[in-house]
Order: C-alpha cells, then structure tokens, then sequence
C-alpha cells in the first residue's frame, strides 16, 4: 500500500509510538513466513539441546545383524542405516550438529565480516581500497572451491569445515556493512554526535552499526541454511565431519549407494536437512519482508 | 521484456518437444547389431560373433595412454587394448605365456634372458614390430641419456626396481632381444608380462613426442580411435591383428563416476558392462534376470597395519590381543558384502604358495582381554585408528571398515579416534609412520609372492618412506624372503614362502582384514569375458550375443 | 435527484455523500466522511485544506485508484455525466481513466518511467485507447508537447526523463492526461507543489491555457490558497475529512464564513492585514486523529468561537448567500 | 562507456594476481605431495625423490612461484603434474562442457524464476504467493546431489523418459567441433539432416540442468518478487494506471522492465556460481566438467592445473559481472547516458 495516497505525514502519532519490540511482533504475526520459520527452528533447537533425551538409541551403537532394516520395523522408528545404527537417533545429534555448524559458521562470518566491514566503510582511503581488493579476490573465487581450498590446508574434519564455511561467507557481510556504514556515515545524526564529541569507536558500533542490522540479520539467517548445506556438500566430497559423527550430509553422502536398495538411509536426513535450511530461509525471508517498511502491510 | 520471457519459454517447450519427436531411440548396441543379423541362421557359428559396440563404464577418467607413464588401473584399461607385451599372463591367470616373443631362453646363471621374437608383426601405424622397438620401448625407461628417457617420469618402472635389476638390452638381430640382468631376480618374467613393458611403435613416439599418451599406437587388438576427456575413450578392431582379430568392432570406455549411477545406466541398457559396482547392489544385480555377475578372488589384501615403533604396538600379545577383538564376518557382511573373502595371510587365496593351513585368530574378546592384561594393559588403552578416504580394490570404504572396527575394539576397552585425510597426506603420513593403526592395502601387478611379501613387510621397505607400514623388521622373514627373491626353482619357493607365512601369522605386524572379489556386473548379451586377477580388462574375446 | 443531473448537462461530475475508510493493523482511519460537491464543465474547481484532511483521497475514489485493500469506499456516489462510475466494473471504469478522466501528480522526478521515452509513454496512452498505429500515435505525442509548449517537441519525444528537468517533466505529464480526443475532467494532484515559484506560475498559466483551448474541467488539489486565489472558479474546503465551506472564490476571499478558512486566510502572509507586522498568526492546536474522531464538528478543539453545541454535533449546512454554505454552528456570530 | 570498460578491465589483473597468488599458497602450504598422489600405495624413497625432481618440486617455494608468474606472463600455465599435458589443454577440453550446462540451467532457473517472481508480487500474501515462495525456498534448502539422484530414479530409471547420464548418447560417435554439444548436433544437423544428434544432446541436458538450476532458480524468484513489489509502489506506476493502460501490461511492461535491473546483477552472479558449484551435479550425472576435475586437482595437489582451473573460473566470473554491468547500463537509460 503506498504511503503517497494516504498523506501519512498528517497523521501524526498522538499517543506514544508503540514499543518497537510490541511493533515488530505485531509485523510478525502478520507475515505467515516468518512464523512458519520460526517454528520449525524452535523445534529443530528443542531437538537440538534436548538430543540425549529424545533419541531412541545412542547413535553410534551399531547391530551388523540389523542393518538396513526397513522404516517402522521395531526399535527403529525410521529404519537403520548400514551398520544398523537407529537412523532416528542419528537425525537427532545430527540436528544438534547441523545447528552448531550453522551458528558457529555464521558466527565466524558475522564477526569478521562486521568488524572489516565497519573498518573498510568508516575509514576508507587505502586502507578501503585494499580490503575492497581482498574481498573482490575472495568472490571471484568461486565460494565451493574456497571452502574446499581452505579445508585442504587445515585437513578435514568438522572444525575445520565451519571456519571455512565461516570465512567463505565473509565477504558478504563485509560488503554489505559496508555499504550502510558508507550511506550513513554522512547522516546527520552522525555529523551531530561527532560534534558533540563522540568517540570514532562509539560512533562505528553504537551509532552507525545498528542502522545496518536489518540487512545483516536477514542475511545471517539466509547464512545458516546455507551452511548447513555447503557442510553437507563438504561431507559427500569427504572433506566435512568424519565418521561416524552422525551429521546430515555425511549421512547422506556415506549412503548414496543405497538409494535403490534402502532408500530411507539417504531420504531421511536429506528431508531433515530439506526442513532446518526451509525453516531458517522462511524466517529470513519473513524477517527482510517485515524489516523493509516499503513491503511492510 | 513480456517478449523476451515468452522466447525463453517457447525455447524450452520447443527444446522438450524435439526431445521426444527427435529420432533418439535409446537403444542398446544389440538392437543396432540385431538388424544386421536379421537374416542370418540361427546358432553362432565362429565369423558370426563378430560385430557390434561394447561399451564399458568405470569410475574415471584414464590419466594417459603411454603404458610406461602411468600407474592408474584406469590408464592400464586403455592401455591393455592398445599394446601387446614380448610375454603376458595367460587370460584369467597368472601364468606367463609367450605373446609378442615367441619363446625365450634363460642362462645357466640366471643372469640373462634371451627372447625370440615373432616376425610379421606390424603396429597400427603400419610400421613393422622388430627387437628395436622392443630395445626402444625398454630402453627409453632404463637409459638416462636415451633421447625419450625425459618423457617419463617412468614411474611404474622405477616401482619395480627395475633399473637396479636390468643391466643390459641388447638387439641380436632382427627379431631377438638379449637381458642382462644385475642379480638374479626370479620374478623378472613376471615384470616383462606387466603393462609398463607395453612395446610402443617408436615411429609414433618420434612423431607425436609428449603428445604420445593422447595418441598412442601399439600392436594391440584394437587401434585408438578418439578420447574426449574425462566422458570417453573409443577403440576400433585391429583388422590386421597377429592373431584372429577380436570379434568387437568397436569398444568404448565411458566414464561414469558415481556407482549408483553405473548402476542406473546398465538397468537402462545405456552400457553394456560396469566396472566397481557398489557391493550394495551387487544382491540386486544378481536378481536381475537381464543381468549377469562375473566375479573372482582379487589379486588384493586389505589390511589393519599395527606401527610396531610406536607404544604399545611393539609388544606382541597386544598385536595378538587386537586380532582377536576383531569379528571379521560383521566386517564382510557390513562393507564387503559378497564381494569379500576374510583373510588370514599377507597373501591372497589365488596366489601360488598360499599357506592354507594357518589357523586365523578367531573372534575371542575374553582372550582378547586376557592377552591385554597380561601385557600391562588391563583396562584397555586408548590410540588413534586411520581410515583411507578414498574406495580402493581392496576396501570399498575404508571409513566403514574404521566405523565397525571402533565399535569392536571399544568392547575390549580399546578406545579409538577414527582419522582421515584426503589420499595424498593420508599416504605421506602413513609412510612416515606418523599413524598408530592404520588401514591400508595392495593389489598384486604380476602374480608373483614377492611383490606382496617382500614390497610390503621386508626390512628395506621399512626405511621412510616406508611401504612396510608397521615397521616390522624380523631377521628370520626377511631372510626367508630374500633367499625366495633368489632362486629360480618354483618349489623351493613356495616352501621359503610358506614358512615365511607362519612367522607373519605369529607375529601378526598385520590385522588382515579381507581379499576383495572382483565383481563385473553385465548384461547376459555379453559372452566370454574373463576377469584377470592383476586387474586387466581385456575385451579381446569378448563378443556380443543377442 | 439522478434526473435532475441527466438533463442538467451543465453538471460534468457530482459526487453524493462520499465516505472513505482505510482499515488498517491499528484501526480504521475516516480519511473521507460524506462529502458532497459538483463540477460544471469547463469549470475548475479547487479542493483546498491542510494535507491529511482527505483532499487527495476524495480525487482518487473518482477513478477509483485507492488501494483496496486497505482502502475501502463505505459509502456514497460519483455520477460522471450522469453515470454513477462506483457502480461500474474494473475494465468499465479503466475505459474512464486517461480518456474522459485524465490525472497529474505532484513528484514530476518520479511520475514518468525512468525507461521508457517520453514519446512512447505518451503514444501509449493513445494507443490503449483507441485503435491507432504506432507511427500516428506517436505523432499526436509530439504534437500534444508542442501543445504543452515543451520546446523542439520531436527531440523531446525521443529523450528519458532523466534528461528533462522539473518543470518539463511536469508538462509532459500534462500532455500525457490530454492524450485523449476529449478530455472530460482533469485531476491536478498539487502539480506545482514540488515546482519552484517561477516554474509554478508557467504551469497554471498553461493549465489556464489548455482550459481555453480545450473544454475540460479542472480538479486542483492544493493547500496554497496563493495557487487557488489564482486558477480556481470555486472553491471547497476540507478539514479532517469533513467538507468546512464551498464557495465562489471571490466570496471565499471576501467574506470567508468558516472559522477554520478564516483562520487559513488569516495566515497567508500576502494578507493586507500584515502590513508593517512581523509575526504570523497560526492556528493553534493539532489536527485531531482520524482513528478516534468523533461525529461533532472536527474543528473545535482549535476554534476560538468553540461552544458546547460544537462538541455535541456536526453542524448543518447553512446557504450563507447564493452558491456560498458553511457547515459551522456559530455562523455570522464570528466577530 | 569505453572509459567504465577500461577501468573494469584493469581492475581485473590485480583481482586475478591476487587469486593466482592466494591459490599457489594455499594448496603449497596443504599437506599432501602430488608425487605421493601420483604413487599411490607404490611409492618408494628412490622413487619419490626422482620424481619430485623431475616435477621441480624439491626447489624451495619462492622459485617455484617466481618460475610460475614467469611463465604466466606468456600465458603459459605450465603442465598438469598428474598428466603431464599443458594445464590449458586439459582445461579447454572440459571448459565448454561447464559452459554448456551452466548456461542451460540458467535459462531453466531465470525463465521459471521471473515468472514465479512476477506471479507471487502481484498477488502478495495470496496462496501463490505463499505457495511459490516456499516452493522456491525448497529449491535452495534442497541438498543438490540427493535432488540429482531422485531425479534420475524418477525420469529416467522409473519413467525411461530421459537418459541417466553423460552428454550425449556414448553410442553416437561424432567430431566434435565447438565441443559445445548442441552447437554441434546443430551443424550436423544442418550438414547431415541427422536430429538424432540434437534430440540426444538436449535429452542429456534436462535433468542436470534441472537439478543445477533449483537454486539459482529459487533466488532469482526471491529477488524478482522483492523488486517487483518495490517498483510497483512507485509513482510512475500510478501514473500509468491513471492513464486508463491495462493492468497486465503496467506490470509486464512498466514494472518489469524497472524490477529485471537488480534481477540481471543477481543472474550474472549465480551463472559464475554454476561454473564452480556443479561438482557434485557433474559427478551424479557424468557430466565432464570442469569443476569435478578441479575438485580431484585440488585432491591431487595439482598446483598448476588447480591455478589454470581457478584463473579461467575467476576470469569468467569477473568477465560475466563485467557483462552484466554493462547490460545493467543499456537496459537503465539513466545510467547510460550519464
């Protein structure tokens, strides 16, 4: 809906303006995305923290005898794989594994990306020029071969998969922090809290940077799912989480063979991975609908 | 712009609807040979074998065609159908037989080896086959001042040790070619029968140099016709071949790197025989009607390797203790499928001099802990346990195998941390014996013991960097080993080797784990193919029946 | 009262008892509440009041371009020649817009298509209405801006926007809502607001100029009283959502009635009664909400002459003289 | 124009030196020695050490990378240590095969995603909307090579519509010219009157396309709908509609012309994502492309062929942005003719 028809400049707010948390979670309701995205992450965190509880069987006690053995038969909710570990169980500490990736990749990129960002941006001079050639560098390098590089030099194991993840998803952040710290550093709040004497420090983060988290908090949940996924690439190529940690796309890639003979042991994590990455696109899709007021209802 | 969206979509309806109006009919190379034959009667007599397209797909892509450069089985399929040796092993054996050379004598001192060899042999580039060519394909590899030797690097070659065993190649004339030899070796013959001594036509390698590996010509069954990397490499029948032509027109190795996929194109009849099926499949393919699986022991072993210079493998009862805590049946059932054998010695079943009656460490976990205790380990210990990343002949799933045997050792106390690399630290680092227990293997290349006993567990191969992965080093093996290297006489080596076995057995440097069938699933059209146990695919034979 | 119209052909367009609701997350905004008014051919009208006060949305319920939703017309009928337009489907009512009602707006930066000609957009408008080629349709462009009075029309026709400034712009627009055989009712949503004062005056004069040339009548939208002292026959003026007064525009400046277009008059510094003073007067107080205003006179909290009557009810119409109503409770007692 | 191109173009060497040097680092400083590699199992001491001096391995890291800039400047990326063949042959020989699919999903996902975009924005928060967006979001959420192999089990293995795998039909033996395989079948089609050729051809492209192009397929949706809804709001729009023009052309012709802008940036960035990212569709389908060759360099410690690899993807990349850049400013007047 316009704002020009409705000459909203007239209508000014008599009362207090709403609190803007009681403000944003009127906007949530109304955005049917996000809440679907937001239940199906709080669901995947219960499962995650409440992993030991909820799984049937530990995940890792294997029952040669059993292997492959079909969906609902007993004990095995949703089949065994093909050491007849409880597949069920396994989808459950890999969920606990999957959010980890995911925070702790993002988490990487966030804070270098943030931290470069806000520099590069605020300062500028050469100092802009080198980064912009640096992050430039890294997104011509085609991100899969990146994160592959990066595992190649640690060695592949978990770990070292998240920092890749994490320091392959830089650059974005850096360029997009950037871009707001540029567009407002010439503000005229900032221009006023400078004059009255505000340290360069204050001004970048307490000033400038909560004017970016709009954006950043949108690509931060679009982040996850995506590294969520790019882990599971990493672990069919082999270079990802080693056995036998029960995560999705080890799972998955250990399992391909099996498609024909037992095809649960590769549809199953490949549908849990399918919902988590669904769950945080949703709420980042419905969180930049509700954060960018020309879509807002 | 509406326009430019509506072109896109009319481009990709027009695109679907010429897919299924175009005349592509999918059909498999018997349907094309069918109509040929339509006429003829009915039973196979011998010329009506001829004809027809085979072709098989494998996981990769061939690195190149020089038989000489390379030491990838995938180059060896290309190179098998190109060139000839002077002598080769007998299909489906490892007996040696006369090929190129029609026959040869051996000097009282064992020391030289005179081949005679056979006349009106020409190469595919119509250049006539004489001891020259076979003094040039050799010689390139042995010579450093040879004009080609900077072609190489002659990797397979320098493998075999063969510069410290060949002294001499000398043409006698024509058509005979003398080896003079350094020390006696009894397995030189075997050598000479591997694919890195294919006889190249040197008229070929002057003319195409470096390019040589992308054009290779050889005296073989089929020519080269065409490669178009990393999708398919296509052969045509040698017409003037020095033996009956082969009875396929044409072969085509396709790559197709994903097993299931293999699979998937072989049910369609896209492909007419598959190369390392996933061994999870193997009971379905079995059941299928339109399908057949040819199968033999590999030429292989898979093992567990104890590194015998690090704590607390040194000490004999734990080594002993380990094969016990190992339940091989859940291993074969799990990874190997029916496309494994349990092992219990260095050498595979197939292999002349096999020990058949050593007892093999039965699954005994009380005993286990008993051994443990009693050297000092009570309550077990903990230690790391190396897992190769990639699918060997060997061991399907080296990360499998790790996972099964974790959880078995764990039941004696001994807790391990599984670790993996990519291939190529995982071998650098194994040969440093940087790895407490590591999983690891070989496939046989000619049929003869010593290139099990004494490349993998001999005190020389224990120097860094170590192909003996335990660094065991047992004065009384290594002797048995080294006399066997040294006579000629069949019998008095199989004795030498056999006692040799039992020492292994005792000291166990080794978990042997498995001996990995080779299995080639096929559709049931395609007759006489013969599986070799050093990994040749030879389609010479082959012939197409519908 | 519909016969009436049809036979009176004076009357181009009448709207009866107009009520506009915006429902939207925080309640339902009254932005127009049964407002009633006519325009006479060739006649131009001028709705006039402080922005909010419902102005624009009661121009855009004629051709229906509220959003709807949240938008909603409650109540209410808009006879155009006779023909009640809210009664009409979506592709009837598409057939008015552009031909026989045509509309300008205020940000001339942004009105036009920053990718399309200026020519095309206009040839366009032609072509939807009537079965033209292209090359005619592109003609009558170039000539309707050299009607405009752009200069070397044919190069202008084949130039973007961005190459025009403010007030060209402006006047292409105004081409673009003639594009039509006959044009019936132009609406002028505040088109010299975002002009500067010498561009401004150029404007009105062309718009003066079409009017004479064309038989067309004009619905300015405006909160100058300068710019409707100047182009308008008649005036009528909103506040809240509510009609105040209508009246001839000499009567207005006159003798205004209303205290809120007193009040409007009063603090136009061109008023002869500033003379040698500095300060202005302004109106106290805020405009009241549209969310919670009530059914009594909206302007009561702000007027001096407020009584309790005031507060109770909105006040009747009352014909002060001929063609000149107040709706005020305490008219002719204002001192 | 040409002075916006010039200094594109010379942004883009030190971009790529700076690639080439971060590569030739990376992987020398990783574990693992391609002479190893090359060995396998078999390797012994005398063996290795001959051979990582014929390879010029043993010389110490500076010159190894001194000899290789040197030999860049003429553009010769020196030889593949696997095979031993110039690194751009090999690279030339699957080059078009990436090319090719990449292109191909890109009509797939930028076709289907402008319409899924256009659809959902004009009809915002009605069941098409919600339906189409979160079908597009399970594009991106889907793990490509678990989509690849249901693909195959469901069109080709259960329906026999489409082949499993590879380019074309292995059966059907042809010279090829381009090496772009439709290209190709084309002439031969015009040449021989054969549409055997063309049918195989494209039959073999559908389903890795499919499967490469859900997820660009899923963006571009995403960003259409976002532009859309952002241009509908604008004036000009009101202006058009005030004019009587019909509904379906405001928005086909005026709003889309204005939302495609951003939409071109983002195609352009997820064509080069494609170069790189089909590792894994490339290996389900059999598809010789480049990135599964660059994956198993890497593997192998390839130097000289992951550097050939990674310069002629990051030089397409940058080319592409460069490309859309420029379509960027004919498509938007204003910035045309500043």
């Amino acid at each position: 809906m316009s704002e020009q028809l409705l000459d909203t400049e007239s209508i000014e707010p008599i009362e207090k303006e709403p609190g803007r948390f009681r403000e944003a979670l009127h906007q949530l309701k109304k955005n049917k995305g996000a809440i679907a995205g937001l239940i199906i992450i709080a669901i995947f965190l219960f499962i995650a923290v409440f992993a030991p509880v909820i799984a049937p069987h530990d995940p890792l006690s294997q029952n040669i005898e059993l292997r492959k053995s079909a969906p609902f038969t007993e004990g095995f909710l949703l089949g065994s794989d093909d050491l007849g570990r409880d597949l069920l169980s396994r989808i459950i500490y890999g969920g606990r594994i999957s959010m980890i990736i995911g925070v702790v990749s993002v988490g990487i990129a966030l804070v270098f990306g943030i931290l470069i960002g806000v520099i590069s941006g605020y300062y500028g001079g050469w100092l802009d020029k080198i980064i912009m050639r640096l992050i430039d560098i890294m997104l011509a390098f085609p991100y899969v071969l990146l994160t592959i590089v990066i595992v190649a030099m640690l060695g592949p194991s978990l770990t070292n998969a998240m920092i890749a993840i994490g320091i392959s998803q830089i650059p974005r952040y850096v360029r997009m922090v950037r871009a707001s710290v540029l567009a407002e550093k010439e503000a005229d709040y900032v221009v006023a809290e400078r004059s009255l004497g505000a340290s360069n420090f204050e001004l970048m983060f307490r000033s400038i940077l909560p004017n970016c988290l709009a954006p950043i908090s949108v690509q931060a949940s679009l982040g996850v799912g995506e590294a969520i996924l790019s882990s599971a690439a990493l672990s069919f190529l082999g270079l990802g989480a080693q056995p036998p940690t029960p995560e999705w796309g080890l799972m998955i890639a250990s399992s391909r063979e099996f498609i024909t003979s037992a095809w649960w042991i590769v549809t199953f994590p490949g549908i849990a991975t399918l919902l988590a990455v669904l769950g945080f696109n949703l709420f980042g899709d419905g969180l930049r609908d509700m954060l960018d007021p020309k879509l807002r209802d | 712009m509406k326009k430019l969206l509506i072109a896109a979509l009319v481009l990709l309806i027009c695109f679907s609807g010429l897919v299924f109006a175009g005349g592509d009919q999918e059909e498999p190379a018997v349907k094309e040979k069918a109509q040929e034959k339509a006429q003829e009667k009915v039973t196979p007599a011998a010329d009506d074998k001829n004809g027809g397209v085979l072709v098989f797909a494998r996981g990769g892509d061939s690195v190149g065609l020089d038989p000489g450069r390379e030491t990838d089985g995938e180059s060896f399929y290309g190179c098998t159908q190109v060139f000839d040796n002077i002598v080769e092993f007998k299909p489906g054996t490892t007996e040696i037989q006369p090929a190129l050379a029609e026959s040869w004598d051996t000097s009282s001192d064992g020391l030289e080896f005179t081949f005679h060899l056979r006349k009106g042999v020409k190469f595919h580039d119509g250049t006539v086959f004489n001891a020259d060519a076979v003094v040039f394909s050799l010689g390139r590899q042995l010579w450093e001042d040879h004009p080609y030797y900077n072609h190489g690097p002659w990797k397979y070659w320098g493998g075999m040790d063969m510069s410290n065993i060949v002294k001499d190649i000398i043409a006698v004339d024509n058509y005979t070619v003398k080896f003079v030899l350094h020390k006696r070796e009894a397995p030189f013959i075997a050598n000479l029968a591997m694919d890195f001594a294919g006889i190249v036509s040197p008229t070929a390698v002057k003319k195409y140099g470096t390019d040589f590996p992308n054009n290779p010509v050889g005296t073989g069954p089929f020519k080269f016709v065409s490669w178009k990397k990393e999708d398919s490499i296509v052969f045509e029948k040698n017409k003037d071949y020095w033996r009956r032509p082969a009875y396929l027109d044409r072969v085509i190795l396709k790559v197709i790197p994903d097993a299931t996929a293999r699979y998937l194109a072989l049910q369609k009849g896209e492909v007419d025989i598959i190369d390392f099926p996933s061994p999870e499949d193997l009971e379905e393919m079995k059941a299928d009607p339109d399908i057949k699986v040819i199968q033999q022991a590999g030429l292989n072993v898979g093992y567990l390797a104890f590194n015998m210079d690090r704590k607390p493998f040194g000490d004999k009862r734990v080594r002993q203790a380990l094969n016990y805590a190992i339940n091989k049946d859940e291993i074969i059932a799990g990874v190997y499928g029916s496309a494994g054998t349990k092992a219990k010695n260095p050498l595979p079943p197939t292999m002349w001099s096999y020990n058949n009656d050593i007892v093999d460490y039965k699954y005994d976990p009380a005993m286990a802990k008993k051994l443990l205790s009693e050297a000092g380990y009570p309550d077990g210990f903990s230690t790391t346990l190396w897992a190769m990343p990639v699918s060997r002949p060997y061991n399907p799933n080296g990360r499998k195998v790790a996972e099964i045997m974790q959880a078995q050792f764990k039941k004696v106390g001994v807790l391990t941390e599984i670790v993996s690399y990519d291939w190529g630290t995982y071998l650098e680092k194994t040969d440093h014996g940087e790895h407490d227990m590591a999983l690891l293997g070989w496939t046989g290349d000619n049929g003869d013991p010593d290139n099990f006993l004494f490349v993998l567990l001999s005190a020389a191969a224990a120097e860094i960097p170590a192909q003996n992965i335990s660094f065991w080093r047992d004065k009384k093996f290594n002797d048995l080993i080294i006399e066997a290297k040294e006579t000629m006489d069949v019998a008095k080596r199989t004795e030498l080797y056999k006692k040799a076995q039992v020492i292994f057995k005792e000291e166990a440097p080794w978990l042997p784990i498995a001996h990995s069938v080779v299995s080639e699933p096929m559709m049931n059209y395609v007759m006489d193919f013969k599986l070799s146990p050093v990994g040749k695919r030879q389609f010479y034979d082959v012939w197409l029946d519908n | 009262m519909t016969e009436e119209l049809k036979n009176n052909n004076e009357i181009l367009l009448s709207i009866r008892g107009l009520e506009v609701n915006f429902h939207t997350y925080r309640g339902i905004i009254q932005a127009v509440r049964s407002v009633s008014f006519d325009i006479k051919k060739g006649e131009t009208l001028a709705l006039v009041g402080e922005s909010g006060c419902g102005k624009s949305v009661t121009a855009h319920a004629i051709n229906q371009l509220i959003p709807m939703p949240p938008g909603k017309i409650d109540k209410g009928e808009i006879f155009f020649e006779g023909k009640d337009l809210l009664k009409l489907s979506e592709k009837e009512i598409r057939a008015y817009r552009g031909d026989k009602i045509s509309m300008i707006f205020q940000e001339p930066m942004t009105s036009l298509n920053p990718v399309f000609k200026i020519g095309k957009q206009i040839a366009d408008v032609f072509m939807t209405h009537h079965k033209i080629s292209k090359k005619e349709a592109w003609d009558r462009a170039v000539r309707l801006l050299e009607l405009v009075k752009i200069p070397s029309p044919a190069s202008r026709a084949n130039s973007y926007p961005h190459q025009l400034s403010g007030g060209m712009r402006q006047r292409a627009m105004i081409a673009m809502a003639l594009a039509s055989p006959e044009p019936g009712l132009m609406i002028a949503d505040e088109p010299t607001t975002a002009l500067d004062v010498t561009i401004q005056a150029q404007i009105l004069r062309l718009l003066a100029e079409l009017k004479a040339e064309i038989e067309m009548s004009v619905l300015l939208i405006t909160h100058d009283m300068g710019v409707v002292a100047e182009t308008a026959d008649r005036v009528v003026v909103m506040y809240a959502g509510r009609k105040v007064e209508e009246a001839e525009v000499h009567d207005l400046f006159e003798h205004p009635g209303h205290p809120y277009t007193l009040g409007l008059l009063n603090s136009l510094p061109s008023n002869e009664k500033y003379k040698g003073q500095t300060r202005l007067e302004a109106i106290t107080g805020q405009v009241p909400d549209l969310l919670t205003i009530g059914l009594w006179c909206p302007f009561e909290n702000r007027c001096k002459y407020a009584k309790d009557i005031c507060r109770k009810e909105f006040p009747e119409k009352t014909e002060v003289e001929p063609g000149h109503s107040i709706w005020c409770h305490q008219v002719g007692k204002l001192d | 124009m040409v002075r916006f191109l010039i200094k594109r173009l010379s942004l883009l060497i030190p971009t790529l030196l700076g690639v080439v040097t971060l590569v030739f680092f990376m992987i020398a400083l990783s574990p693992g020695d391609p002479a190893r590699v090359m060995l396998g199992e078999r390797a012994n001491k005398q063996q290795l050490e001959t051979l990582r001096a014929e390879l010029g391995l043993d010389q110490p890291l500076g010159t190894q990378y001194g000899l290789y800039l040197k030999r860049m400047v003429r553009f010769d990326f020196g030889k593949s240590i696997k095979t031993g063949r110039p690194v751009m042959e090999e690279i030339s020989n699957l080059y078009p095969a990436t090319i090719e699919l990449a292109f191909f999903a890109m009509i797939f996902a930028a076709t289907i995603g402008i319409i899924i975009g256009v659809l959902s924005a004009t009809r915002k928060n009605t069941w098409i909307d919600f339906t189409s967006m979160v079908g597009a979001l399970f594009g991106v959420s889907m793990p490509v090579f678990w989509l690849a192999l249901v693909l195959i089990m469901i069109f080709s293995v259960g329906l026999d519509l489409l082949p499993t795998g590879s380019r074309m039909n292995v059966r059907y033996y042809f010279e090829s010219i381009t090496n772009f395989y439709v290209i190709d079948a084309i002439i031969l089609l015009i040449r021989e009157g054969d549409p055997k050729y063309l049918s195989s051809a494209v039959k073999h492209l559908i389903l890795p396309s499919v499967a490469l192009g859900t997820i660009p397929l899923a963006i571009i949706a995403r960003v259409t709908r976002s532009s859309m809804l952002e241009v509908l709001t604008q004036d000009y729009i009101k202006t058009a509609r005030s004019a009587g023009i019909k509904e379906s052309r405001v928005v086909y012709r005026y709003a889309l012309k204005n939302a495609l802008l951003p939409v071109i940036t983002i195609i352009g960035l997820q064509f080069g994502l494609l170069l790189s990212g089909a590792i894994l569709t490339e290996t389900i389908f059999a598809w010789p492309g480049l990135g599964k060759w660059l994956y198993h360099a890497i593997e192998a410690r390839d130097y000289p062929a992951v550097q050939g690899g990674v310069i002629i993807i990051s030089t397409t990349f940058v080319l592409i942005n460069l490309v859309v850049d420029i379509l960027y400013t004919l498509v938007n007047p204003k910035i045309r003719l500043q």
